[in-house]
C-alpha cells in the first residue's frame, strides 16, 4: 500500500461525488457517478478488499451506469440543479 | 417439524413468492390460493412458537448449523413470539379480505402483486425473528423494497409519494447500517446476544454512545416519529387500499418492535434508559409529537389522510412508553404493538370496504352510510371506540398501561398527551360517525355513475372484518392474560 | 428547508466525528473487529469448507442466509420493476405501428395505431424512432467481444472457491454482456435471443435453486442450508459436500442475477413498452 | 490535545474522515437537491459511503489478501497476517442491495416523469397543487 497514491484518490473520490452532483446535465452526471464508483473500486482494491471491488466494477461502474443512462434517455438531460 | 418452525415461517413465503412470480401470467387464478397457504403456514408456525415458547422458554435455530455468533441464529422468545402471531395474522386475514379489491386494483398484476406482498411478510416475519443485527438490515431492505413497489402502484400522486418513501426509507435505513458498523467496529461481532454480552465492558466509548444515536435516529425515520414523519401521510393515503391496510399495521410496528429489542436486547437496558439523556429527549419528542398530529389529523378532510395521522400519533404513543423506561409503561408499550396492529388493520379494512364499494371515502360521501352499509360502519365504529380507548376494546388495557407508566415515571408532560390525544380521537371518530349517522344519504356520483351499486360489501369481505372488529373486542379481554403470562416474561427482570 | 437541511447534515456530521475519535486507528491489527470473530473464519474456514477464498465461503456458508436474501432482494427489484413499468397491453399479430425503413430504398414510413405494412415484411425492417445508422465497427466489434466476456463470466461463477467472484459478479458479467448485445443491436433482437418470458422464468428459478438448496438439506435431516446434509447425496464426505453446496447455490445466484440485470435493463430502458431500447 | 495530536489523529484515520465527507454530501444533496435523479446520485454516494467505512474497518496494516493458498490447509495460520473477511461479505450484500434500490428508484422516477412531464421537485409540487 502506497499512502500516497491512496491519499490522492480519495481527493479525487471527493471531487467527483461533488461534480456529479454539481454538473447540470444529467447523462453528465450519470458519467461522473460512473468515475466516482470506478475509483471507489480502485480504493477497496487497493484496502485489500478485492471481492467488494470487483462486484463494486461490474455494478456501480459497469451496470448502474447503464440503468442511470437509460433513465435520462426515457425522461429528461436537462437539470436546474 | 416443530424444531423447524423459525425457519418455515420465513421461508414459506418465499418460495410461495417465486412460485407466483413464476406463473404469474400464465395461471394468475392460482396466486391467491397459493398465498393464502403460504400465509397459513406462516401462522401456523408462529402459533407452534409461541405454544413452545410458553412451554419450554425461548429457544434459538442455527442457519447451516453454524453456532451463533460464526452462523445466523433465529431466536424466538416471548417478546417476538408474540408480535409475530399478531403480524401473521393480520398478513393473513388482509389477504382473505382484500381478493375482489385487487382484482379491481390491479387489474393484469394480480401474480405480480401477491409476489410482493409475501416478500414483504417474509421480510416482515424474519426482522421479527432474527437475532442478528445485519441479518435484520438484509430483511428490512426486503420488506423495504417490495413496499416501495407496492405503494407505487396506487393512486394518481402514488409514484411520487413512494419516491419520497424510498428517499427516508433509505436513509433510515442506512444509518442503521451505520450504527451496526459502529457495533461491530468497537466489539468485533453481529449476533444481538454477543453484543449485548460485552457492551457493558465499553459504556464509556464515544463509539458505543454515536452508535447507539445512528441506530435509534435511522429507526425513527423509519417508523415516522414526529419531526421524520414526511414519508408516511402522502405514502398511506396514495397506496391502493390492500396495500393500506397491508404496510399500515406492519411496517411501523415491526419498526417499533426492532427499537425495542436494540433497547433492551442490544443494548442492555441500564445503557438505553439511564446513561444518556437521549432517552428523556426522546420521552419529550413523543409526546410533541402525539399532541402536533393529533391536531394535524383534525384539519384533514378525507378518511385516509385522517387516519395517516392517527397513526402517526400512535407511533408517538409507544415510543414514548417505551423510553420512559419503566416496567409498566413497557409492558403498554408493548401491548400496543399488538393492538395496535389490530386496530390499524381493521380500520384501514373497513376505509378499504368503503373506497371499493363507493370509490371515494371523503367525509362528504360518508353520508348516510349506516343505513346502506350498516355491518362495514360497526367494524369502523369498533375500531374507531377501541382507538378512542373505550373499555372494553383492547384499547383501553394499553393506552390504561402507558398512562399508569407516565404517572409512575411523574411524566405529567406524556400524560397530558395521552389524554389530549384521546379527546381528540373521540373527536374525529365521532365526526365521522355523526356524518354517517345522521346526515341523509346523497351520492354525489348519481349523475355520471347511476348504474355502481352502493351497497354493502360482499360476505367474502365482511366476514373477516367483522372476525377482526370482534379480535379487538377478544383482544382486549385477554389482556390480563397476555400481559401476565407473556409480556411480563418478555420484559428482563432488571427493569422495575 | 435548504437551510435546515444543512443544519441536520452538519449536526450528522458532528456526531459522525465526535464517535470516530474514539475509533482504535486505521488498519490496527489488535482492534476489536479483527481480533473478536473473524480469526475464527481467517483460521477454520478452509478445514470447515474446502474453500480458500475466505469471503466466497463465510458470504455463501457461514452467513448463507444472509446471502439467500440477498439474492431475493435482487429478485425482488426485478419483480418491482416489472410490477411499476410495464405496460401490459400485447398488439395483435398483425398491427404493426411504429417506423419502418425500406431495406432497399431507405424510405421511412410511420404506420399509426391498428396499420398494416403496405408489403411483406421482408423488405421492410422496424427502426427505433431515433434511428441511428448501422454501425459496421460497434456491431462488429461487440459481436467479436461478447463470447469472450460471457466465457469470462462463466469462468468468474465457476473460480468463485479459488479466487475473487462468485455468483453475483459472475451472473452481473453475464447480464451485462447481454446488455452490452441490446445496446450494440436493438432491443427487439435482443428480446428474440432472450425473451422476456424467459427471464422472468430464469430469475425466478434462480432463487429456488438457492432456496430449494436449503430446503433439501432440511428433508435429509439436517438444518436449513446446512449443506454437509447433502453428503449422502453427492457421494463426498462434509466438507467437500460443503463446498460443492456453495458451488449449487452460487450458480442459483449467478442465474437469478444474471435475468434480473436483463429484466431491469429491458424495463427501463424501454419504459415497459419492449419495443425499443438505447 | 496538542498540535502534534490532532495531526496525529487526522493521519491515522483519514479514511474515516473522508468518509464523513462522502456520507455527508450524500445526505445533503438528498435533503437539499431538486433534481429527482441528482437525489438518487446523492442516495448512491451515501450507500457507497458506509461501504467504505465497512471496508476500511476490515484493513490490517501489512496483511494478505483473505484468499488462502492450498499449502495453507493443516497450518495454523495467523490472523494478523489475513484481511478480515467479513466487512468484505457484509459490503457484498450491502451492494447488491444499493443497486436494487437504485432500480427501483429509477423506475419511480420515470413513472413521476410520464406524469408529471418534469424531473424537477418544485415544479412537480406545483402540478400536483394545480389538479
Amino acid at each position: 500500500m502506497i499512502w500516497q497514491l491512496e491519499f490522492i484518490i480519495l481527493l479525487l473520490v471527493v471531487v467527483c461525488a461533488f461534480a456529479a452532483l454539481k454538473v447540470r446535465d444529467l447523462l453528465g452526471a450519470a458519467v461522473l457517478f460512473s468515475i466516482y464508483s470506478f475509483l471507489m473500486c480502485l480504493l477497496w482494491a487497493i484496502m485489500g478488499a478485492v471481492d467488494v471491488a470487483f462486484t463494486e466494477a461490474s455494478v456501480g461502474a459497469g451496470v448502474s451506469t447503464v440503468f442511470f443512462v437509460a433513465a435520462v434517455f426515457r425522461t429528461t438531460r436537462r437539470s436546474r440543479d | 417439524m416443530s424444531a423447524h418452525y423459525p425457519i418455515f415461517l420465513v421461508v414459506a413465503p418465499l418460495m410461495a413468492a417465486l412460485v407466483i412470480a413464476i406463473i404469474a401470467r400464465e395461471r394468475p387464478g392460482l396466486c391467491p390460493p397459493l398465498a393464502a397457504i403460504a400465509l397459513t403456514a406462516s401462522l401456523w408456525s408462529a402459533a407452534g412458537m409461541l405454544c413452545r415458547v410458553l412451554a419450554e422458554g425461548p429457544f434459538s435455530y442455527h442457519i447451516g448449523n453454524w453456532p451463533p455468533p460464526m452462523g445466523i441464529a433465529y431466536e424466538v422468545d416471548h417478546l417476538n413470539a408474540l408480535v409475530l402471531v399478531a403480524m401473521a395474522a393480520v398478513a393473513l386475514i388482509n389477504l382473505i379480505t382484500t381478493r375482489q379489491a385487487v382484482a379491481s386494483d390491479f387489474t393484469g398484476r394480480e401474480g405480480y402483486f401477491y409476489a410482493l406482498y409475501l416478500l414483504f411478510c417474509a421480510g416482515t416475519f424474519g426482522i421479527l425473528v432474527t437475532g442478528d443485527a445485519f441479518n435484520l438490515y438484509v430483511l428490512l431492505e426486503i420488506t423495504s423494497i417490495s413496499g416501495y413497489a407496492l405503494v407505487g402502484l396506487g393512486h394518481r400522486d402514488a409514484a411520487l409519494a413512494s419516491l419520497n418513501y424510498v428517499f427516508m426509507g433509505t436513509i433510515g435505513a442506512s444509518l442503521y447500517l451505520l450504527g451496526v458498523g459502529y457495533l461491530y467496529l468497537i466489539t468485533g461481532t453481529l449476533n444481538m446476544a454477543d453484543i449485548f454480552s460485552i457492551l457493558p465492558r465499553l459504556f464509556g466509548s464515544k463509539v458505543v454512545v454515536a452508535a447507539f444515536v445512528i441506530a435509534m435516529t435511522g429507526l425513527f425515520m423509519k417508523m415516522a416519529l414526529f419531526p421524520l414523519h414526511g414519508w408516511l401521510p402522502n405514502a398511506y393515503s396514495e397506496a391502493a387500499s390492500p396495500v393500506r391496510s397491508l404496510i399500515a399495521p406492519l411496517t411501523t410496528k415491526t419498526m417499533i418492535y426492532v427499537m425495542v429489542r436494540l433497547g433492551l436486547y442490544v443494548f442492555p437496558p441500564d445503557f438505553t434508559f439511564n446513561h444518556l439523556l437521549f432517552a428523556k429527549v426522546v420521552v419529550w419528542v413523543a409526546a410533541a409529537g402525539i399532541v402536533c398530529a393529533s391536531v394535524l389529523a383534525l384539519s384533514q378532510t378525507s378518511l385516509r389522510r385522517m387516519l395517516a395521522y392517527v397513526l402517526i400519533a400512535e407511533v408517538g404513543y409507544m415510543v414514548g412508553g417505551f423510553w420512559l423506561g419503566n416496567r409498566m409503561a413497557i409492558t403498554g408499550a408493548i401491548l400496543h404493538i399488538v393492538n395496535d396492529a389490530a386496530m390499524t388493520l381493521c380500520v384501514f379494512l373497513a376505509v378499504g370496504s368503503f373506497t371499493h364499494q363507493l370509490r371515494d371515502d371523503r367525509f362528504a360521501t360518508l353520508k348516510g352510510c349506516f343505513r346502506r352499509m350498516p355491518w362495514t360502519m360497526v367494524v369502523l365504529a369498533t375500531a374507531g371506540l377501541s382507538m378512542i380507548g373505550v373499555p372494553p376494546t383492547c384499547g383501553f388495557f394499553s393506552k390504561w398501561y402507558l398512562i399508569g407508566g407516565a404517572l409512575t415515571a411523574d411524566h405529567w408532560g406524556l400524560v397530558a398527551a395521552l389524554i389530549f390525544s384521546s379527546l381528540v380521537n373521540a373527536v374525529l371518530f365521532f365526526r365521522v360517525f355523526e356524518i354517517a349517522y345522521y346526515e341523509p344519504f346523497a351520492d354525489p356520483h348519481q349523475e355520471h355513475r347511476p348504474a355502481l351499486s352502493y351497497a354493502e360489501a360482499p360476505a367474502t369481505m365482511l366476514a373477516p372484518m367483522l372476525f377482526t372488529a370482534a379480535g379487538l373486542v377478544g383482544l382486549g379481554l385477554l389482556t390480563g392474560r397476555i400481559v401476565t403470562h407473556i409480556i411480563d416474561a418478555a420484559i428482563p427482570a432488571a427493569i422495575l | 428547508m435548504k437551510r435546515l437541511g444543512l443544519l441536520a447534515v452538519i449536526l450528522f456530521g458532528a456526531l459522525l466525528v465526535y464517535g470516530t475519535t474514539d475509533f482504535p486507528d486505521w488498519g490496527d491489527p489488535s482492534s476489536p473487529a479483527a481480533t473478536h470473530l473473524s480469526p475464527y473464519y481467517i483460521q477454520h474456514s478452509l478445514h470447515d469448507t474446502a474453500v480458500p477464498n475466505i469471503v466466497t465461503a463465510v458470504l455463501a456458508d457461514y452467513r448463507g442466509y444472509d446471502t439467500m436474501f440477498e439474492t431475493a432482494v435482487i429478485f425482488t427489484a426485478g419483480l418491482a420493476c416489472l410490477f411499476l413499468l410495464r405496460v401490459f397491453i400485447t398488439p395483435k399479430e398483425t398491427e404493426a405501428s411504429g417506423l419502418y425503413r425500406h431495406r432497399a430504398t431507405g424510405i421511412t414510413l410511420r404506420i399509426g395505431q391498428g396499420g398494416r405494412l403496405p408489403l411483406g415484411t421482408r423488405e421492410f425492417e422496424r427502426i427505433d424512432s431515433q434511428w441511428v445508422p448501422y454501425d459496421l465497427i460497434i456491431r462488429t466489434a461487440c459481436s467479436l467481444v461478447l463470447p469472450f466476456i460471457q466465457l469470462f463470466a462463466l469462468y468468474v461463477v465457476a473460480h468463485g472457491h479459488h479466487s475473487p467472484g462468485g455468483g453475483f459478479q459472475g451472473g452481473v458479467i453475464f447480464g451485462a454482456a447481454l446488455i452490452l448485445f441490446a445496446i450494440s443491436h436493438n432491443l427487439r433482437t435482443t428480446l428474440k435471443a432472450m425473451p422476456e418470458k424467459r427471464t422472468n422464468i430464469l430469475t425466478g428459478t434462480g432463487v429456488l435453486i438457492y432456496v430449494g438448496t436449503g430446503v433439501l438439506c432440511l428433508l435429509l435431516g439436517g438444518q436449513f442450508l446446512d449443506y454437509a446434509a447433502l453428503a449422502g447425496l453427492l457421494g463426498v464426505d462434509p466438507v467437500m459436500a460443503r463446498s460443492h453446496g456453495i458451488l449449487i447455490v452460487e450458480i442459483g445466484v449467478a442465474i437469478a442475477v444474471m435475468a434480473v440485470m436483463v429484466s431491469l435493463y429491458y424495463n427501463l430502458a424501454s419504459a415497459g413498452h419492449m419495443d425499443e431500447g438505447l | 490535545m496538542t498540535t502534534a495530536g490532532y495531526i496525529n489523529l487526522i493521519i491515522a484515520k483519514y479514511n474515516y474522515w473522508i468518509y464523513i465527507v462522502l456520507m455527508c454530501i450524500g445526505l445533503w444533496a438528498m435533503i437539499a437537491k431538486r433534481n429527482l435523479i441528482k437525489k438518487i446520485i446523492g442516495m448512491n454516494i451515501l450507500q457507497t459511503a458506509i461501504i467504505l467505512f465497512y471496508v476500511s474497518i476490515a484493513t490490517k496494516k501489512g496483511a494478505t489478501l483473505p484468499i488462502l493458498g492450498h499449502h495453507d490447509a493443516g497450518h495454523f495460520v495467523d490472523y494478523a497476517t489475513v484481511i478480515n473477511p467479513l466487512p468484505h461479505v457484509l459490503m457484498l450484500t450491502a451492494i447488491v442491495v444499493s443497486v436494487a434500490t437504485l432500480g427501483v428508484a429509477l423506475a419511480l422516477a420515470m413513472k413521476i416523469y410520464n406524469r408529471y412531464d418534469t424531473l424537477e421537485e418544485d415544479e412537480i409540487h406545483a402540478r400536483v397543487r394545480e389538479s
